[in-house]
């Protein structure tokens, strides 16, 4: 069930509670050693990731990067074959193959989250240049890092959407650090929003803790995007409860007491408070929580109860035919 | 059937591509102004919206053509010479040759991506490079190498048609080179599949792009002496045609692998391991390689062109071999 | 003779002239055949490079691009090293491994003149931070194109040089074009110089015709890096007479009336009336003008005279010890 | 001289050199939290002028090595996975590898780019590359591959001091491996020297960067079946030892090669068609090559450690090559 058509609201409560119980199960069972690989999760992200998606339509485009759990679960991806892909099984998302920095699911319309820093930014671009070939009035929403931010790929595939006015979105998750890097000790400006000024692109900054900011100016560069008006950039002001990536923090920098700050704007709280001065029930959002823990364990158990890829399965998909099988895994 | 050049058969392929599939489209930089005469007439035929100029910004151009392939479309990027794939690296290794396989699949990229190679001409160091082999190492790009017109024809052809991404090198020594262009809009060379360019019983000349010419020359100079000598061109580095080259070796016992790269790691030496990997017991010498030495190319024309394979070069290996053999022949193995 | 000591304007108005004659006279051979390879000439463009050399001190350093004639020439260059090289000679200054689209002069503080768009700005960043932890004052000016601005490569040296507050000078040279691409067709943005704004860099826009006001803008740039006040982005609005490369006129996009506009603003004129005006003797600078064509002709001489590269020089400097000779070669 | 393990090696290496010599610096992205522990304490030893947390722009910093090289700085930049050099490769290929020789040896780049290949452990096929052969195609830069810890110290400490620009990668497989250290602070492993790392009769290995523990252990099982197998390790791959290579195979007449990177194009083909054409006499049957396969890396642990070369793989390859040869011995040559 998903509340879109009746109760946006409620449906961007459940988005992000999904993505919250996800991860929070997802980080179990990778300190069990049943998850292998590394994990980053998106904890504290979610307004981000959802508000942003809220704002867009089913058949809109999305492209993602390594911290790649919230994207597709707040475009409104099936949860099973996301945990399945955190165990490497061929039921998962990507049939076992990506792993949780690639939990990219394309029926949702997403074109990869990509684990390469700044590397979905110029296919983003061309997703939105596809759209504007073939006529349609698809956008195409790009989420990074404030990292992400230096690399020449943002710089060319911001340029690129900008001479060629493309149906495209530019959404910087500015969580403040990448890695153990702060923002401003790499991002030579005080905000990224002032990056779009290189490109004469519209660009916005927007409280990531607020979902309902996000919505507003992402849904504002969406309606320019689809109308012909060209690109936007925003940069949503948000911040990573959990360090980078999990067993990381032994090495990172200590943040302090920066963490707390901002756990007292975790957005999912301060939505919950937002909506029960609406008017919500509160066993109404406890419901939605309660079904978010169930779906979750759900997703767990068929998960778990997935099988491996075969050992061939390594020869699908490099192409659209099946590579050569080498002699030694034949014999 | 009319005899065409090279670049005439790139042009060619192009645009009875672009005729047939309204999805494919070009772009890349001064493309519009048609520097190499690869899209002469394009724009008139098309619009700009097709036969579209990029900002100089490969990583971010190539990028947008694996993104516009994942929503439907099939691009064509023309990258003019093969040392601006560089810039571009991370989007063609992390992004085109790994979308379809990271995501189980569910990407198609059905895009062409091509560049020259610029040597042989003064062009120095920095655009001289004929990188095929680096992407030959990578699992997730087809690769084609045409050395005449005719195979340019039919394997773009098939390139744009292909539902993989696909790296077409265009040899510049090449460009003028003119072969007997079919009419036929379906006229299509597989990928995958090398051909016998000349046949020969006494030696198997492997020869890569631009260095296939120049084997036939060689080939037929030795005709002369009474050297009979086969020339097998794979013709696509991705799929590779093992068993052409295989059949061939089989049948002469001795092997010459001309390549116009730098020797170390190049598609020489894949072709070398792979014979004495699979013919050993055929062979009846070593395999030699004819290819530039891992110097750089310099600028100075005096000192440029001997660092290529040549058809003197080529000429001495089948001498050496042909001759060690001789000798084997009179003073029984050893 | 340089003039610098006494009287800068004539040495401005000097090296100025011996580009000019130096690219008349290589523009002829190469149309004789005597020069392989492509040519890109500066012609139009002089005012750029010397406003800008001489704003730097002898032990500062320069990095340019394939339109590399007049950069070393500006900075002081001697001329028959520059020819020799056009000619692939042992003596050139490259001994003959350059060519036209790399005439680097090391001696005169170049750190090479390369021909990949883009490739020279993190060099140039790169050789600023070289500067700063020697704890020398000197600084590092890059010049590129107006195409080089949508290369990464520009992105990324640039927000380098601003994080470390690097003393570079980041000197575009906007020529109206990329080969055939305007720049209005390829940079989102109206001016080279609001690209500073995506690294908090002060920028400046600046007549690249007037030799003048090239040096002022610059002057200022390398007081302030040299001061430890970091990078500046300037943009010299320029034009280059000539087509993108000789040969490629056939091919590009007619210019029309644009290119006799811009040659009634001929830095070399527009200079020479200037120091006229400001009382400097006609003959004065005949004397110049009669002594570059002089000097063209001696290095030319210089040139011809000298001797191709042996065949085994190929395996020297890829690394400091030359390459092993393969057999072919010394058989 | 005390036991540590390779990721110590290259502190060590690194530490040591910045004492030594105060040209040297290193750069890279988060190097003062020290993920990998391989400046642990240099920030406190050396400041943060000289250990330099970069933004993530790997062109941007890798260009800017070769600049500060080039104005006399020894930089060593830390680019953590060898992935990331993909977004860089323009400035190593078209501004590292070439400056010295298209400016005609006015310019010198002593720097050293260090990346690990980081594979095996389900990182998916963006972050499992091992792209040294491609690096090797390409002239001007040298390569080292240490496969122990000691080799570590010593190559990395040399490369430190070369005036060439040296790429170090560091296999992940062999990060907790660990070897006895010498103390002397001129201990160094010269480039282009390869080593016999168990001497032997029969066969050949010839294995780089991680395959070579494998190589070993291998050998280790098959003298217990009375199998004596030789295992070099050529150490770097540009300047390359193929003396040592040759002079094993003239001895053994056998040879495997070992390379955990993808097959098409690889150092094992190097190596292969190196000594088919160089020791094609002694040669008493096929090379064989032990890789990986032309797919990508998946993450799913079910299915991906099959892909590198294993024990077992080794093993199979050298029953191949000694049963043929026995029944080479028992029928006569062919
Ligand atoms: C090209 C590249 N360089 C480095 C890395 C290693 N890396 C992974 S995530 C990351 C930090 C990214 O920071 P940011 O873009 O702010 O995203 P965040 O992790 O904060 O969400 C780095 C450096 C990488 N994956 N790709
Ligand atoms: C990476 C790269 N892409 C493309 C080219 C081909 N190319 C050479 S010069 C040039 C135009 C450069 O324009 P600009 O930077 O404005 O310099 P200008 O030639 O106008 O002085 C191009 C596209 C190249 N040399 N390098
Ligand atoms: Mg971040
Ligand atoms: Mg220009």
């Amino acid at each position: 069930m998903t509340y879109l058509g009746n109760d946006r609201s409620l449906e961007k409560y459940r988005r992000m509670v999904r993505i919250r119980e996800f991860e929070a199960v997802a980080e179990a069972i990778h300190a069990a050693g049943e998850v292998p690989g590394s994990l980053h999760t998106y904890t504290g992200q979610e307004a981000t990731g959802v508000g942003a998606c809220i704002a867009l339509r089913n058949d809109d485009y999305m492209v993602g990067n390594h911290r790649s759990h919230g994207h597709p679960i707040a475009k409104g991806a099936k949860l099973g074959p996301l945990m399945a892909e955190l165990l490497g099984k061929v039921t998962g998302v990507c049939k076992g193959k990506g792993g949780s920095m690639h939990l990219s699911d394309f029926s949702v319309g997403s074109l990869g989250e990509t684990s390469i820093v700044g590397s979905g930014i110029p296919v983003a671009a061309g997703a939105a240049l596809g759209a504007k070939l073939q006529g349609t009035d698809r956008v195409a929403l790009c989420f990074f890092g404030d990292g992400a931010t230096n690399e020449g790929a943002f710089h060319e595939g911001l340029n690129l959407a900008a001479v060629w006015k493309l149906p495209a979105i530019f959404l910087c998750e500015n969580n403040g650090y990448a890695v153990s890097t702060p923002t401003s000790e790499a991002v030579s400006v005080p905000d990224i929003a002032d990056r779009g000024k290189a490109y004469g692109m519209p660009s916005a900054i927007v409280d990531g803790q607020d979902i309902d900011a996000v919505e507003a100016a992402v849904t504002e560069a969406v309606e320019r995007a689809r109308t012909g008006g060209g690109p936007t950039l925003i940069e949503a002001k948000t911040y990573r409860f959990a360090e980078h990536a999990v067993n990381m923090g032994r090495v990172l920098r200590d943040r302090g007491v920066e963490v707390d700050t901002w756990r007292e704007r975790d957005p999912i709280h301060l939505y919950r408070a937002k909506l029960i001065g609406d008017g919500v029930a509160v066993g109404t959002l406890d419901g939605i929580e309660q079904e978010a823990k169930d779906a979750v364990q759900s997703a767990l158990s068929f998960a778990r109860e997935s099988d491996y890829p075969e050992q061939l399965a390594a020869f699908d998909d490099v192409f659209v035919d099946r590579l050569p099988i080498p002699a030694y895994l034949t014999n | 059937m009319a005899r065409a050049t090279y670049i005439e058969a790139i042009r060619q392929a192009q645009m009875e591509e672009m005729q047939r599939d309204a999805r494919v489209f070009i772009m890349g930089e001064d493309i519009v102004c048609n520097v190499f005469g690869t899209t002469t007439g394009f724009t008139e035929m098309f619009g700009k919206e097709r036969v579209r100029d990029t900002p100089i910004s490969e990583n971010g151009f190539i990028g947008a053509s694996a993104g516009a392939a994942m929503v439907g479309m099939r691009p064509i990027v023309d990258v003019t010479i093969s040392s601006f794939l560089y810039p571009a690296m991370d989007q063609i290794m992390s992004i085109i040759a790994k979308s379809r396989y990271i995501y189980g699949g569910q990407a198609m990229l059905p895009l062409v991506i091509r560049s020259c190679l610029f040597y042989g001409n003064s062009n120095a160091a920095q655009h001289s490079d004929r990188p095929y082999s680096m992407f030959m190492n990578v699992p997730g790009l087809k690769i084609i190498v045409p050395s005449d017109a005719r195979d340019m024809k039919g394997l773009l052809k098939a390139a744009i048609r292909d539902d993989d991404p696909v790296l077409c090198f265009e040899d510049s020594t090449c460009w003028s080179s003119k072969a007997d262009l079919p009419d036929d809009p379906d006229f299509l060379i597989p990928l995958g599949q090398g051909e016998v360019k000349r046949e020969g019983t006494d030696l198997s000349i492997i020869a890569v792009a631009g260095g296939v010419p120049i084997a036939l020359k060689a080939a037929q100079r030795l005709a002369k002496e009474g050297i009979s000598v086969e020339v097998i061109d794979p013709r696509t580095l991705v799929p590779f045609d093992r068993e052409i080259i295989l059949k061939s070796v089989r049948k002469t016992g001795r092997a010459i692998t001309v390549d116009p790269a730098h020797e170390s790691c190049s598609v020489a030496s894949e072709i070398s391991a792979t014979i004495v990997e699979n013919a050993f017991d055929a062979l009846r010498g070593p395999v030699l390689r004819v290819t530039t030495p891992d110097t750089h190319l310099p600028f100075s024309p005096a000192i440029e062109k001997a660092l290529y394979p040549s058809v003197e070069r080529i000429v001495a290996a089948v001498y050496r071999l042909v001759g060690a053999d001789r000798l084997i022949a009179e003073q029984g193995t050893n």
